[in-house]
């Protein structure tokens, strides 16, 4: 989505962040953060680093370890007009909110017959690959993109890392942003001249004709470097960045299918049941006949996530998996 | 406080009862169905607290919460067609009995998750708060939901940031079957509070007067800064848990004892003995009831069915909340 | 499975239920069943009706209003060598012990390198039909098939009412059983000589040649509805009933697709990344070229479940989509 | 108590102190990945606890557990393995410094989720209490997870069933970055035990023998039958949270005076007066618990990594328990 002709400059999808949090905060007084060591420690993935002293303590809320109520007050926030993002540490930890997420942010407004909106933004890191071993490596995705009346985004790149937020909060519904931990310190260029981006369409990161490669957040590195592999190897894979996993830009999909009608499904969560099974799935309804080889889908091995280097390493999608299984698709 | 006042205070308690008494019937005639929760012999608590509350408050209750609809003021043929289902309803048909909601009263339903609705009150008193707006949130829970996680959650940090939240724990003895004593090691409740260095009263459920006395004082302190409060309101359930429920967990003896307690009753001799009600004045009152009842019945009937085309309507928002 | 040369008699699934809690009890007495209201009350959808008075307090365990607590309890009470049931009253409040079974019984034995076994089961009510709306109507089976490490099972008759528990109790591992609110009063027969049966298994519940309706626990009636409608229209559908949604049958599942070539999915979950998804992205993966037609998924509509009786309804999969369904894959 | 027995406690500190040291180096050079969280300063709780227990107890412990996993006598070789991830570690290195395991010393790890511990306790002890074992199940906790709705409904359970828990609330001031008065809206944390009807003490956490003293009796208590007990140990990090952590949080001087009650220093200088340790005792425990940690490190460069075709095992069971 980076233009060629506009100036750019350097930066970190964590700086990325943390300007959006700033900016939006400035635009709009409605807009706080809250959660775990958002302030004083600034931020466990030093998101908020520094914010604490530009916004004081109000907006900054430090909150006790108590996922379910300082969740729940955000949604209850939202309600009453404020604009809260909420920062729940990990996703391995939103566990202990999911009721309020579920039975209650989820719901609301269609079970009070449109009466009550939640614009409430959730955010929460997720995935796998920092040696955290089980309790820290969940990637949930695919549960909260089961959800209705959730919107689910995950912004991969230093654009949508800085632009993504500023629309989240415009949106009059429940949003949750996944930031996957290993993309905190990749650099990037952003454009100086950008602005507020969709939060429900696809893009294509790569071009490619020979087969396409899907994917989205934290996958995204590794999927353009196995299309980068496939080109040397004379293969043209196109890589499609799904940045929204609901709604699912079903459409773009099913164009990514009939340019090239051969797909691999790059997703670091558990296949069984997951994102990965429904964009197969969805293929599988209503573009069968487009398909030049089955769907394949590279994603983690089902087991918790060891901690061991080599172990996580195996457990986790790589690019020579990604590459074999195109390679396989495509039949060289 | 004024004779007229307290024959108010009567109305409200005999409004909601025999409201619910017809809702019973109701469910016989499978007019309402799903799950229904009858307050019957609670009536004194969402009288007294909801009474003393201001416009600008806010308001969350549980499923069993037609007592508190019908005391913050909404509309009875609203509450009936919501649990017809009828599209007329506060919720559009689409909550039942345990979703009643009212936006522009600020009562925030309707929750069917047990100790749910804690967590969102503290976030409503968070909003007033950090907006400088003089709201204090009155929050509806069982004895029943001191045991789980949310409330400790929530009552830490309501005290924790100060906020203007009006904790009313409906101690009735019985979470479904379970009795206080299988469900908290200590069952004095006003000494949860004390942990988290919130103030707390225990209150006699039964009588209005005492609630509406225990609340105003509460809520004025809340709003003037004081910090959440926290109110233990002792009350029973005369009716079944809810029309599923055969009772076998409490003796018949147990709940007659109850009943000689009935609010309604209770205040009713009172005002009849100190002469602010005649039994003109009485029969007249269950007259104008039966009548609001009645209309509320006719609403219902009237009402119509949610067009099935708009199933999806409002899954997500049609237009943007200011 | 239910031979007709033996004996049987007519009983009810919860009473087939109450009858596999009796027996396990009796014959070991590690095994103890806890949950809310599960003793004095008689269970809520009265499975226990009469155990507190044949077990006692100790092993028919009334628990306060702490599903995370009480599930945790559970998970410890299995580490150290008991067998506990516990029943979580439905689950729409599951979600408040998910840390405890995701982070916790799923983890545990991997992470301990196999030291330590959680030999718990986990007995919930889920579904919708009943008008209970949004908050009480939650299908999220497909959440837990989603994790390596618990075992997902949903008895649809009244033979695996009977008969999965014990199996599950047995078993070294945790294993969550569903059991569908709508299956509670249906009637069946219980062959006299019935013994312990597979969790992991799929069945042919109706064999057909046509179209297959894959499906479990409580759409399976409806499915079977279906399939007889179509047998009156001159479609032979078979009906597969997955009885296991961890692990899956993915065998039982291809055998289908080549037997019939055409899928349909039926299941009471929404579709977005639920597990009608993971049949039909199987099927994509492993036996594509086996389909004559795209595959279908009859699901609940992606919305908060209405209270109204019509709402609910439309909202909730019915027999006629499935035949619809069905039709259009046949092409009559 | 026996000059040796002092001897002992002493040692057992050291031993944590010298092995964590040698972790903070060894995450330095990249052997140990992951999370590290070092238990430096809080070492006389684990000691003065753990060492009360009987081989039939269980330990439950956060992903702070070196010290807990030494005290309970795990091998250092096995732990120091574990964090390299090696096959040879206690969890066979598939879970890390968060994960420490042994089904032989009834030691249940060693768990990640803040909280997490707390409701797997009240299941051991109840199945000690269910099949007559004279078990205690000691569970360690920071003050910070007393926030937690789990905290809350572990505890109620716990004392509403007389279970056998020993709650170690290990009260070191701060949960990453946040403050005890940031956290809880009452700080006197043994006032949350009386709401749940449970006997608390608080204990200075630097005194060895003051928390061994505690310890012993609430062990006792609990094993015959008194209902489980609350510790709130008063201690203090004197290292970052984990090695990511950059203390902005706290003042350097705040930890230096903390420092000065280091529960080793303090220990050895009163062993030292008391004669019952010389200088020439403490260098050659210094070379011990050295050679220790050093073989330790030896046996964890000399292990092997698991294969990873491994990687499927155990996510479901190879043998039925019995
Ligand atoms: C989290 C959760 N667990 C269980 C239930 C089922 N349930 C509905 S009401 C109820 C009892 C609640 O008792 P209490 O809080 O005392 O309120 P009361 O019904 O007495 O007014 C239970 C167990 C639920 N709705 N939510
Ligand atoms: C449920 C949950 N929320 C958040 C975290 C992230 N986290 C890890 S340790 C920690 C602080 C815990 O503080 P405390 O309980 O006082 O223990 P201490 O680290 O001080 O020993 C936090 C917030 C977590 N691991 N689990
Ligand atoms: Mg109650
Ligand atoms: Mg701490």
């Amino acid at each position: 989505m980076t233009s060629i002709a506009t100036p750019t400059r350097t930066i970190t999808y964590r700086e990325a962040m943390r300007e959006a949090i700033r900016d939006s905060m400035q635009r709009d007084d409605r807009v706080f953060l809250m959660g775990e060591d958002v302030g004083r420690y600034g931020g466990c993935y030093a998101v908020s680093k520094g914010l604490l002293e530009e916004f004081g303590p109000d907006r900054i809320r430090d909150t006790p370890l108590s996922e379910s109520a300082f969740v729940g007050a955000g949604i209850g926030a939202a309600l009453a007009g404020l604009r809260p993002i909420v920062e729940v540490m990990t996703v391995n930890f939103s566990l202990l909110a999911l009721d309020q997420i579920v039975n209650t942010a989820a719901l609301y407004l269609h079970m009070s017959g449109g009466q009550f909106h939640v614009p409430i933004v959730i955010r929460m890191t997720t995935g796998a690959g920092r040696q955290l071993a089980a309790q820290h490596s969940h990637s949930l995705e695919g549960w909260y993109a089961h959800v209705p009346g959730l919107k689910v985004v995950t912004p991969a790149t230093i654009e949508d890392a800085r632009w993504m937020l500023p629309t989240a909060l415009e949106d009059p519904d429940p949003v949750v942003i996944f930031e996957h931990a290993g993309l905190y310190n990749s650099e990037g260029d952003l454009p100086e001249q950008g602005g507020p981006v969709d939060l429900d369409r696809a893009v294509v990161r790569r071009p490619g004709t020979d087969v396409a490669l899907i994917t989205y957040g934290g996958s995204l590195p590794k999927t353009l470097i196995a299309a980068h592999e496939l080109a040397d190897q004379g293969i043209s894979a196109q890589v499609l960045d799904l940045r929204s996993l609901r709604p699912l830009d079903t459409e773009a999909i099913l164009a990514t299918v009939a340019s090239t009608h051969r797909i691999v499904v790059v997703d670091e969560g558990w296949k069984t049941a997951g994102i990965s099974a429904e964009i197969a799935a969805s293929i599988a309804e209503q573009a069968i006949w487009e398909l030049d080889a089955p769907i394949r889908r590279v994603c983690s091995v089902e087991v918790p996530m060891p901690y061991a280097r080599h172990m996580e390493e195996a457990a986790l999608p790589q690019p020579a998996e990604i590459v074999a299984a195109a390679r396989e698709l495509v039949g060289r | 406080m004024s004779d007229s006042h307290h024959l108010d205070l009567l109305r409200q308690m005999l409004r909601i009862r025999r409201f619910e008494e017809r809702c019973a019937q109701l469910y016989q005639a499978e007019k309402i169905r799903g799950f229904l929760h009858l307050y019957i012999g609670e009536e004194a608590v969402a009288v007294g607290v909801i009474g003393s509350l201001q416009p600008d408050d806010a308001v969350v209750a549980t499923y069993r919460e037609h007592g508190h609809a019908l005391a913050r003021g909404m509309e009875p043929g609203k509450v009936m067609a919501e649990m017809y289902g009828k599209m007329e309803g506060c919720s559009r048909g689409r909550g039942g009995s345990m979703h009643l909601f009212d936006a522009s009263r600020r009562f925030y339903g309707g929750n069917a998750i047990v100790g749910g609705g804690l967590p969102l009150a503290v976030g409503l008193a968070l909003a007033d708060r950090l907006r400088d707006r003089p709201g204090v949130t009155a929050v509806f829970f069982g004895e029943g939901a001191v045991a789980e996680g949310e409330f400790h959650e929530a009552m830490n940090l309501a005290a924790l940031w100060d906020l203007p939240v009006l904790f009313c724990c409906e101690n009735n003895l019985y979470a479904m079957g379970t009795a206080l004593e299988r469900s908290e090691s200590q069952t004095r409740l006003t000494l949860k509070a004390a942990s988290y260095e919130m103030s707390a009263w225990d209150v006699d459920g039964m009588d209005v007067l005492a609630v509406e006395e225990a609340a105003s004082k509460a809520i004025e302190s809340v709003r003037s800064g004081g910090g959440p409060h926290f109110l233990e309101l002792r009350t029973f359930r005369f009716r079944a848990h809810s029309m599923f429920d055969p009772e076998l967990y409490r003796s018949k003896e147990e709940v007659e004892i109850w009943k000689e307690r009935d609010p309604i009753e209770l205040f009713r001799r009172r005002l009849l003995a100190d002469g602010a009600l005649t039994e003109d004045d009485w029969a007249a009152m269950e007259n104008d009831v039966a009548e609001e009842v009645e209309s509320a019945v006719a609403f219902a009937e009237a009402g119509t069915w949610e067009p099935v085309e708009e199933l999806t309507r409002f899954v997500y928002s049609e237009v943007v909340p200011s």
